[in-house]
């Protein structure tokens, strides 16, 4: 398994049954694929879709049913389907249990920046800024860095997403939680030391006393 | 009264000057049919541009930016259509960007007569600049207030006559709030029914918010553009 | 006809094609009888009904369809159905075109009190408030005077509904504008003089220069 | 994960001092079946009530109340309840009215993270009292705050065991719009069908709102109320 699956597959197992999840653009669609057996995950989709399901075979592609990177996908049994405004209605009001999502920084104050780099073509924030004030949990998978470059970081500087928002962080290094006395590294990947999670980390981290090896177990 | 029209016709309705809010999320919704007439018979410029993502580079608004028409957006993503993205590079003061969800609740209060609310959206983010911040409960709020336009364009799979409107499965997005929201809303229809034949309960648009009914004949391509 | 009804039939001749209208409880009702021919409206029911049709025929009620007074109705071909934040994000909207509603006291400056009487039971303001606010157009029905003493005063005493809402008011006795000047006289009902009218009015009416016998004919 | 469940287990979940959202318009959408459990099988009291018009003289929220179990009330219309109108003699403060479209709006945005609203209905009457008062374009508006239950009760026409709801014709009113403003909410159903069975387009709300789904077996008495 890659990298980015082991991450995937890591967060997975934070997911709980009946939770309505939302999963950001490139790696945190990869969860869906690893929800352990007996959980069953609504996943919703921020331009209206509760229920969203695998992409559509190819040939069977649908156009009024799409993601929100605009692929073509299938719906679940028990789906619904709404406008926008009902759509952030329901993610602004805490109906949203967990979102996954990259990060471009996180830093110990569990502040998040994931929409624009200074200096680069601005994409804007689409519902990013929606879903991390919204939900219940959110859950950064990412990369542990950017080529080598420390993506954990003691202070934001890129333009944030929001404030105080991020609970966990999920890279291919550990597992690392936002608490009020900093980030607490709670699990290692295997043959790794802290020393080296926290030579990649800007940001220091408080090494958990109960520290566990990475779980992607089955 | 049937509110049937041509694309053509119907495109009139945009004058100089006006802000014009599109309907759709990337492809899904788009007035495509609209967007090429506005593009191929309408010289209306100066407008102001409503839209979640001014659509991608493979669909119709893009080509209508390009010949220099809209001088303002308000929208959310705009990643899949680089000339909004230089606009922004351009004249910062052009592009305005806002969260998904506060740029949905903002139209929605457009039509629905609240004048202002208060969102937790953005708050210590550059959203906040120029907005007024408060407090509930503890808790920190930016004050947005109401968007609205002068002309709609919208994208139904199914109208009826009198314009009440069906949008399927994720086509509904922008569409079915900023029909409510705007002083005159073209609708373009995959198909056109008789008034009646649309089951009530499957109205996502009723008729009365609904001005023009056009056909729809062009697709947005089906890409993945984010 | 009586004059609840000939009230009725002069406001129904104020609707255009394509109106959406909201009637109020009591005389307003009536107003649905007499629609001229050629002209279809759209009648709204604030609790979430475009398009409601007549009262359902006996033994054929549905629970499921009641109008705004809990009376079964039936719907129109092309009606549609909705929450009731949807439908007073309608409302107050701008999008109801015509209101038509009784009244306690109206003023001359347009204020409308028809929700309570001090002293009395309060049954509570309903959607009375928002739609007077909403709609483009108010028109108050209502029988002159009640039992003698006038509803059309300088200025309303009861609790009021809304502030400068009102836009003409038509009685058994004639037809009244509200303009920045005042209450405009400007259509009599037949057999009657304006020293009459004015007599069972409190506020001061101007009579206009152009007074016409109030129109009920066809 | 079927939500199934009974009228006499759901109302469980209503404590001493919660405040219960009750859907329904007169009769049209109330939950009949869960009031009259709530009547026979629950003892919860000190309970604040918000409903549309606490029903009529012949639904059962008037039972509840005779049993001296309501201390408060939140509404708009309430004239064909005469314990609630009794209530508001005896203690002004026990019954707090609203505009109606007030109301659903302060329901909709304690559903949505909307702290709070400007509308412009209310001002200059008594309304007003206490309340901010705003300009916003040379037109003045109240701010109106969000308002949140601890248990919701609503009824839907069908539901699927995973709670989605499909509420028929004028049913969906205040119903629909309290699921999503409750920490718990229980759905009574005329039918319960497998989940799949009901149209993704038909749903009223969303099964992800709703956190029991129970048989719906009283209904409320068709009559003309006001």
């Amino acid at each position: 398994m890659d990298a980015k699956n082991r991450i995937a597959k890591r967060v997975a197992k934070e997911l709980k049954d009946g939770n309505v999840i939302n999963l950001g653009i490139g790696l945190p669609t990869l969860v869906a694929n690893h929800v352990p057996d007996g959980i069953n995950v609504v996943l919703q989709a921020e331009h209206g879709i509760l229920g969203a399901g695998p992409a559509a075979e190819p040939g069977r592609e649908d156009p009024d049913y799409i993601n929100a990177g605009g692929f073509p996908i299938t719906v679940r049994p028990g789906a619904s389907f709404f406008d926008s405004a009902t759509s952030f209605a329901l993610i602004r009001g805490g109906h949203v249990d967990v979102t996954i999502l990259g990060a471009l920084q996180v830093d110990a104050e569990g502040n998040l920046a994931n929409w624009m780099v200074p200096g680069k073509r601005v994409p804007g924030m689409g519902g990013a800024m929606d879903l991390v004030v919204g939900a219940k949990k959110v859950i950064v998978a990412m990369e542990h860095t950017a080529k080598g470059s420390p993506r954990i970081v003691k202070k934001c500087t890129y333009p944030l997403t929001a404030v105080n928002v991020v609970d966990m962080i999920v890279t291919e290094m550990g597992v690392i939680h936002v608490t009020d006395k900093g980030l607490v590294l709670t699990e290692i990947a295997p043959g790794l030391t802290a020393d080296e999670v926290q030579a990649a980390t800007e940001a220091d981290l408080i090494i958990s006393e109960d520290l566990k090896v990475m779980d992607i177990g089955n | 009264m049937s509110k049937v029209t041509t694309a053509t016709e119907a495109v009139k309705a945009v004058r100089d000057g006006d802000t014009l809010l599109v309907g759709g999320f990337l492809t899904a919704g788009s007035p495509e049919t609209l967007l090429e007439k506005l593009l191929t018979e309408s010289t209306a410029r100066g407008l102001t541009v409503v839209s979640n993502d001014t659509g991608t580079e493979h669909t119709n608004m893009i080509k209508i930016m390009k010949q220099g028409r809209v001088v303002k957006v308000h929208g959310s993503y705009i990643g899949a259509n680089p000339v909004t993205g230089q606009m922004l590079i351009d004249d910062p003061d052009s592009v305005v960007l806002y969260p998904q969800g506060t740029l949905a609740e903002k139209i929605r209060a457009g039509g629905a007569g609240i004048a202002a609310f208060y969102t937790p959206v953005g708050v210590g983010t550059v959203v906040e600049k120029g907005k007024e911040k408060r407090t509930f409960d503890g808790k920190e709020y930016l004050l947005e207030t109401a968007l609205r336009g002068n002309v709609a364009f919208i994208k139904a799979t199914i109208a009826d006559k009198a314009g009440n409107c069906f949008m399927r499965g994720s086509t509904k997005n922008f569409g079915a709030i900023m029909a409510r929201a705007a002083d005159y809303v073209v609708a373009e229809a995959e198909k056109i029914v008789e008034v009646g034949e649309l089951d009530p309960e499957l109205v996502t648009v009723p008729g009365i918010f609904v001005d023009a009914v056009v056909p729809s004949e062009v697709k947005a391509p089906l890409k993945t553009y984010v």
